[in-house]
C-alpha cells in the first residue's frame, strides 16, 4: 500500500499494517496532535474519501479517531490522535476535508471535544443553547482505561503514550 | 434555430407521451384496498405482539425461568410466578407485555427454551390511552382457549406429589439455575 | 441612531422547515434568500435525534439489531446486515450457513429497489408530480409483501441474528421474487416513458446540484451521488463482503455530475439490484439459515469497522469492545449525513426550486441523520 | 348599436343564477379532478358519500364553512379578508357575458372579450393582496411569482385571442360564436396555432399545474392561501375553478365553434334546440377542463426562470408570428 510508505515517512505518524478480516481497516495510525493537520493533506492528496470523525471518551487521554478511504483501491485508513481529558482540544482538518466540518461539530456536541480554528463549532445536533452537555462523555464508574479497550495502546502504552503527551505539551 | 424547434417538437412529444401513459393506468382496474370494508389478509409469517401458545391439553408452555425478560431489550416484559407451597415447578400468576415500549425484535421468541410465545397475527391495534396496550399475556392465552374450544386446565400435579419428599432435593436447584 | 438597513443589500431568511414538505422529515433549512435565488442554505440537524449510538453502547449486541432498522426506514436491511457483518468480524469463530447469506443479500437488495423507488416517488413529489409515487409504491408494496412473508415486517425488518437470519423461505417465496423481477423489468419502460424523457422533468434536473468528483471527496458523498459524479466507489465492489464477490454485476455511474445523474444512477441500479437478486435466487444452496454455535452471550474484544452499501451510500459501524457484553463505543457512519452536509456549498447562488430538486435528489431520509 | 337600458331585474336573476353555477360547478368540477386524479393513481377517490361520492365536496363544502377563520396576529386584516373575495366575484361576473347558447347568455356585450380580460387580471390582484396580507414569507414568495407570471403570461394570451379576434372581426362573443358557425376557427392553421397558445397561458393565468407556482405546494407549503382556512381558503379554490370554467368557456367560445358541432351548425329554434346548444357548449367547455385535469396529474411543476423563458422564447414568438401571418392571409386572401 502506497499510503503506508508515504506515511511511515512522516516523523510524528506512526503507521502500522493492521489486520484486515478481524478490524476492517487496513492501515492503523497513530499521531501526535501536530500533524493531524499534515496527516490530513497527505491523505487528501491521496485522493482519499473521509468516511467519519469521531471519538472515544477514555482515561487518561480520550481519542479523536478519523476513518478515511480509497474510492479505487481497497484501502481504509483509521487515524487516531490522543487528545487530553483536561484540555479537549484537537486542530480541525475541516478547511482541508469540508466533510469533516459536521463531524467534528458532532463530536463537540457529544464529547466537548473543541476542534481549533473551526470556522462555527455551534452545536449542530443538541440544542444551540447546550454548550456544556456531552452526552457520549462515560460516566465515572463506566469509563476504562484507553489501553484496557484499543489493543493499540498495550505494547506501547508505557513509552509511546508518554512521548504523545510530551508532544501536546509542546 | 434547428435546436429550437427540435426541442420544442420533443418537449411536446415527451408530453404527450407522458399523458398516455397516465391515460393508460387511468382506464385501468384500481388497485387499492377500500380499508374498513376489505382488510388485505396477514401473511402467516407476520410478527406482532407476542402471545403464549395454547397447548392442545389447554394450558401454556411457559416454565417462568424469565429468559424472555433478560434477553428483551427494552425491558418490556414483566414475569410474576409463584412457587405453591410443595409444588416442584414455580407457577406463572401473570405474564405482562408493554407493548409501548417493545420494538419486536423478536429475541424473546427465539430465547425461550420450551417454545411457549410466538408472535399473533394482531395488527389492528388502536387504543385511547397507552395503558391498553399493557397487555396480559396469561388472560389473552385464556382467552385464546376459549375461542378455541379448549378448556383452561391446569396440569395437576397430584399423582406426583407422594414421590415428592425424595425428589425434592434433587430438583431445587434446577427452577434456580434456568 | 438606528440606521436604516439598506432595502437593496436586504435578504430574506426563510424558515424551510422543520415542517416542510419537501424536507421529507424534521429537517430545517435556513435560507438567506435574494428574491428566489438562495445565497446562503444552512441546514439544521437534529431535530428527531434518539442517540442511537448511545443506546448501542448501553444494550448487549443483540438487543441492539431491532434499533439499526429504525435509523433508516427506507433501507433498514442494509442497516441491520452492516450491523451484524461487524458483529461477526469480531467473532472469529462464528460460521455464518452460506444460504444465510444469500439470504440476507437477497433481502437487501429487494429493500434496495424499494428504497429507490420510494426515493423515486418523493423525489418527483418534490418537483411537483404527484403520480409518479403512486405507481412506484404500487411496485414498493409487491416488495415489502414479499418480504413481510420472509421477515414478518413491512419497514423495520429486524432480520438478520448473528449467525444468519430469523426465518427461512421456501420455494414459493423464490418464485416469487423471481416474478417480481419480472414484473420490476416490464415496469421501469414506463416509468422512464412518464418520467426520464418528460421534458419538464429534465429541464427541472440537468445541469442542477453539480457535484464535481474533488467535492464529493471531501465531503465523503458517497452512494448513488458519488457514483453520480463519475467515481465507481461502490462498497459492494470496492470492500467485497457477504457473497458479493461471487456475483455478477456493474457499478452504474454518470458522468454528467447533476441531478440527472443521481437519477440515472439510481435506476441503473435498480436493474443491477434485480439482477442480483435474481442470480442470488438461482444460486440459493440449501441449508441452515442460522450458525449452529452461536455464543449466547457475546462477549468481544477490540475494535472493527464494518462498511456496507446501503441504500443512500456507505454505511459504516465502528465497534470498539472492551470485552464486556456490550460495546464501549458504538459510531455509525451514515451516509446522509456526509451526504447531506455539501448541501451549503453546492446551493450557493440556485433557486429556490433547485434547492428542493437537489434535496430531492439527496434522497434524504431525516433519521438517518439525526440517528 | 343603440345603447339599451339594462333590465336590472333580470341581470340579478341571472346572477344569481350564476353563483348558484358557480358553486356547484365547483363542487362538480373538484368530485371531476378528485376522481380523475385517483383513477389515473389507480385509487378509486371519493366513493362513500352518496353514490360514488358525488356529495362529497358538498359535505367537505360544510366542514370549511364550520372551521375557524384564523387570520395571523400581524396580518392586515381587511387586505386579508379581501383578497378571497377579490379572487371570487370577478370571474363570476366576467361569466356573465359568456355565451353558453345563442339565447342562454346574460348579456351581450360589443366589447365582451374586452370585458372577460380585464376582469380576468383582477385574479393577479387577488393573488397579490393575498401573498402580502399573510404576512407570512412563503406567501409573499407567491404572490411574487404569481404577478411576474400572470403579467408575462398576459401578452401571448392577449395575442392569442388577437388573432381569433382579426380573423372574425368582432369582440362580441355571440357574434364570434356565430361568425364560426360549424368551421371552427381551431380547424385552420392560424386558429390550431392560437388556440395551442391559449390554452397553455390559460392554464398558467388559472395557476394550474404545471404551472401552480403560486402555490408551488412542495417549495412554498402552499404558496399565497398559506394562512387561509376555512371559507377564506374555500373561496380561493371556488375562484380557481371558476377561472378554469371561464378559461374554457371563452376557448370554447372563440375556437372551438362555440355550442356548434363540428361542421354543424346549429340554428334551430326553441327551447330543445337551446338546451341541446348549452349542452354542446359545456361538454367542450368541460372537455377542456378534463384535459388540464389530466395534465396536472401527470406532469412536475416548471421552475420559475424555465416558466417566463417559456413565455418570452416560445409562446411569445409564436403568437406574434401567427397574428402577423394571420393578417397577411385575411389581407391577401380573406380581404
Amino acid at each position: 500500500m502506497k499510503i503506508l510508505d508515504r506515511l511511515k515517512e512522516l516523523e510524528g505518524v506512526e503507521a502500522i499494517a493492521s489486520d484486515y478480516p478481524s478490524t476492517g481497516v487496513h492501515v492503523d495510525v497513530l499521531m501526535g496532535l501536530t500533524w493531524v493537520r499534515t496527516f490530513a493533506s497527505l491523505i487528501r492528496e491521496e485522493d482519499f474519501l473521509i468516511e467519519s470523525v469521531t471519538a472515544v471518551d477514555a482515561e487518561p487521554n480520550m481519542m479523536v479517531l478519523y476513518h478515511f478511504t480509497h474510492p479505487d483501491e481497497l484501502c481504509r485508513v483509521a487515524a487516531r490522535v490522543l487528545v487530553e481529558r483536561s484540555v479537549k482540544r484537537c486542530p480541525t482538518i475541516s478547511d482541508i476535508y469540508p466533510g469533516a466540518n459536521w463531524h467534528e461539530r458532532e463530536v463537540r456536541d457529544f464529547f466537548g471535544i473543541v476542534f481549533e480554528d473551526h470556522p462555527d463549532m455551534t452545536p449542530l445536533i443538541l440544542p444551540e443553547d447546550q454548550v456544556d452537555f456531552h452526552p457520549l462523555l462515560k460516566k465515572e464508574n463506566k469509563i476504562k482505561i484507553l489501553s484496557e479497550v484499543f489493543d493499540r495502546f498495550v505494547e506501547e502504552k508505557a513509552e509511546e503514550a508518554s512521548a504523545n503527551e510530551g508532544e501536546v505539551s509542546e | 434555430m434547428l435546436n429550437y424547434f427540435k426541442e420544442i417538437f420533443v418537449g411536446i412529444k415527451s408530453l404527450l407521451i407522458g399523458m398516455k401513459v397516465t391515460a393508460f393506468y387511468g382506464t385501468k382496474r384500481t388497485i387499492t384496498a377500500h380499508y374498513p370494508f376489505e382488510k388485505i389478509p396477514v401473511t402467516l409469517n407476520f410478527r406482532g405482539h407476542i402471545d403464549l401458545v395454547v397447548t392442545k391439553k389447554g394450558y401454556h408452555k411457559c416454565i417462568t425461568c424469565g429468559m424472555c425478560e433478560r434477553a428483551c431489550p427494552s425491558g418490556c416484559i414483566t414475569l410474576d410466578s409463584v412457587k405453591p407451597e410443595g409444588a416442584k415447578k414455580k407457577k406463572l400468576t401473570g405474564y405482562t407485555l408493554d407493548f409501548t415500549k417493545c420494538s419486536l425484535c423478536g429475541n424473546c421468541v427465539e430465547t425461550c427454551p420450551t417454545n411457549a410465545i410466538k408472535y399473533s397475527n394482531d395488527y389492528y391495534l388502536v387504543g385511547t390511552s397507552r395503558h391498553d396496550f399493557h397487555f396480559d399475556l396469561l388472560d389473552r392465552a385464556m382467552k385464546a382457549a376459549e375461542e378455541m374450544g379448549i378448556e383452561w386446565t391446569e396440569p395437576v400435579e397430584k399423582p406426583k406429589e407422594p414421590k415428592e419428599p425424595q425428589a425434592e432435593g434433587g430438583e431445587s436447584p434446577s427452577p434456580a439455575g434456568a | 441612531m438606528i440606521q436604516k438597513p439598506d432595502p437593496t443589500q436586504e435578504t430574506l431568511v426563510l424558515n424551510m422547515g422543520p415542517q416542510h414538505p419537501s424536507t421529507h422529515g424534521v429537517l430545517r433549512v435556513v435560507l438567506h434568500c435574494d428574491g428566489e435565488y438562495v445565497l446562503d442554505a444552512e441546514p439544521v440537524i437534529g431535530y428527531g435525534h434518539r442517540m442511537h449510538e448511545l443506546i448501542g453502547e448501553v444494550r448487549d449486541h443483540r438487543g441492539f439489531y431491532a434499533n439499526v432498522g429504525r435509523m433508516d426506514y427506507g433501507g433498514a436491511l442494509s442497516f441491520g446486515h452492516g450491523h451484524i457483518l461487524a458483529v461477526e468480524r469480531m467473532l472469529p469463530d462464528l460460521e455464518v450457513p452460506e444460504r444465510a447469506e444469500y439470504l440476507r443479500v437477497i433481502t437487501t437488495e429487494l429493500n434496495r429497489v424499494a428504497s429507490h423507488l420510494l426515493w423515486f416517488g418523493a423525489f418527483l413529489l418534490d418537483l411537483g408530480a404527484f403520480t409518479p409515487i403512486l405507481y412506484s409504491f404500487d411496485d414498493r408494496e409487491a416488495i415489502l409483501d414479499l418480504l413481510e412473508h420472509v421477515t414478518g415486517a413491512r419497514l423495520t425488518f429486524s432480520y438478520m441474528r448473528v449467525g444468519g437470519v430469523c426465518a427461512d423461505v421456501d420455494k414459493d417465496w423464490c418464485d416469487g421474487v423471481l416474478a417480481f423481477v419480472k414484473r420490476m423489468r416490464d415496469r421501469i419502460p414506463m416509468y422512464h416513458k412518464l418520467v426520464s424523457g418528460n421534458i419538464i422533468f429534465r429541464k427541472r434536473v440537468e445541469d442542477v446540484g453539480l457535484i464535481t468528483r474533488d467535492m464529493a471527496l471531501k465531503y465523503g458523498c458517497t452512494g448513488p451521488v458519488i457514483r453520480g459524479s463519475g467515481i465507481p466507489y461502490d462498497v459492494r465492489r470496492s470492500e467485497p463482503y457477504s457473497i458479493y464477490p461471487e456475483l455478477d454485476f456493474d457499478i452504474p455511474t454518470s458522468e454528467r455530475c447533476d441531478c440527472m445523474g443521481r437519477y440515472d444512477v439510481r435506476w441503473a441500479e435498480i436493474e443491477q439490484s434485480l439482477r442480483i437478486i435474481e442470480q442470488a435466487i438461482a444460486k440459493l444452496p440449501e441449508g441452515p439459515v442460522m450458525a449452529e454455535k452461536v455464543p449466547k452471550v457475546i462477549k468481544a474484544k477490540g475494535e472493527v469497522y464494518q462498511a456496507v452499501e446501503a441504500a443512500r451510500g456507505s454505511l459504516g459501524y465502528y465497534i470498539a469492545c472492551d470485552g464486556s457484553t456490550s460495546p464501549y463505543r458504538m459510531k455509525i457512519r451514515v451516509p446522509s449525513y456526509s451526504n447531506l452536509s455539501i448541501l451549503k456549498e453546492l446551493t450557493r447562488g440556485i433557486l429556490l426550486s433547485d434547492l428542493v430538486a437537489v434535496m430531492g435528489s439527496f434522497d434524504l431520509v431525516i433519521p438517518e441523520i439525526d440517528r | 348599436m343603440q345603447i339599451e337600458s339594462p333590465n336590472i331585474l333580470l341581470i340579478v336573476v341571472a346572477a344569481v343564477v350564476m353563483v348558484l353555477y358557480v358553486f356547484t360547478n365547483s363542487a362538480v368540477l373538484v368530485w371531476v379532478e378528485r376522481k380523475v386524479s385517483a383513477h389515473i393513481q389507480r385509487r378509486p377517490g371519493p366513493f362513500e358519500v352518496g353514490p360514488f361520492g358525488l356529495l362529497q365536496t358538498a359535505i367537505d363544502g360544510l366542514k370549511l364553512m364550520a372551521k375557524q377563520l384564523i387570520i395571523p396576529g400581524k396580518a392586515d386584516k381587511r387586505l386579508f379578508m379581501l383578497a378571497p373575495v377579490l379572487s371570487f366575484v370577478p370571474p363570476i361576473a366576467a361569466l356573465l357575458t359568456v355565451p353558453f347558447g345563442k339565447v342562454v347568455q346574460v348579456q351581450n356585450l360589443d366589447i365582451g372579450i374586452l370585458f372577460i380580460l380585464s376582469l380576468a387580471a383582477l385574479n393577479v390582484l387577488a393573488i397579490l393582496i393575498a401573498g402580502w396580507a399573510s404576512a407570512n414569507k412563503y406567501s409573499l414568495f407567491g404572490a411574487v411569482r404569481s404577478v411576474a407570471q400572470n403579467i408575462a403570461y398576459e401578452i401571448p394570451l392577449l395575442l392569442s385571442l388577437l388573432t381569433a379576434v382579426l380573423w372574425m372581426g368582432t369582440l362580441n362573443l355571440g357574434e364570434l360564436v356565430d361568425a364560426q358557425g360549424g368551421f371552427w376557427f381551431v380547424f385552420t392553421p392560424f386558429g390550431f396555432v392560437a388556440f395551442l397558445i391559449y390554452f397553455v397561458t390559460g392554464m398558467a393565468e388559472t395557476n394550474r399545474a404545471p404551472f401552480d407556482l403560486p402555490e408551488a405546494e412542495s417549495e412554498l407549503t402552499a404558496g399565497f392561501h398559506t394562512e387561509y382556512s376555512g371559507m377564506g381558503f374555500g373561496l380561493f379554490f371556488l375562484g380557481e375553478y371558476t377561472n378554469m370554467i371561464l378559461v374554457s368557456a371563452i376557448a370554447t367560445s372563440l375556437f372551438l365553434g362555440g355550442y356548434n358541432l363540428p361542421f354543424v351548425t346549429l340554428n334551430g329554434e326553441g327551447v330543445l334546440w337551446e338546451l341541446i346548444r348549452v349542452l354542446i357548449f359545456l361538454a367542450k367547455a368541460y372537455f377542456l377542463i378534463f384535459v388540464m385535469i389530466w395534465m396536472r396529474w401527470t406532469f412536475p411543476r416548471v421552475r420559475f426562470d424555465q416558466l417566463l423563458n417559456l413565455c418570452w422564447k416560445v409562446l411569445i414568438p409564436f403568437s406574434l408570428v401567427n397574428l402577423a401571418a394571420a393578417a397577411i392571409w385575411i389581407k391577401a386572401v380573406g380581404g
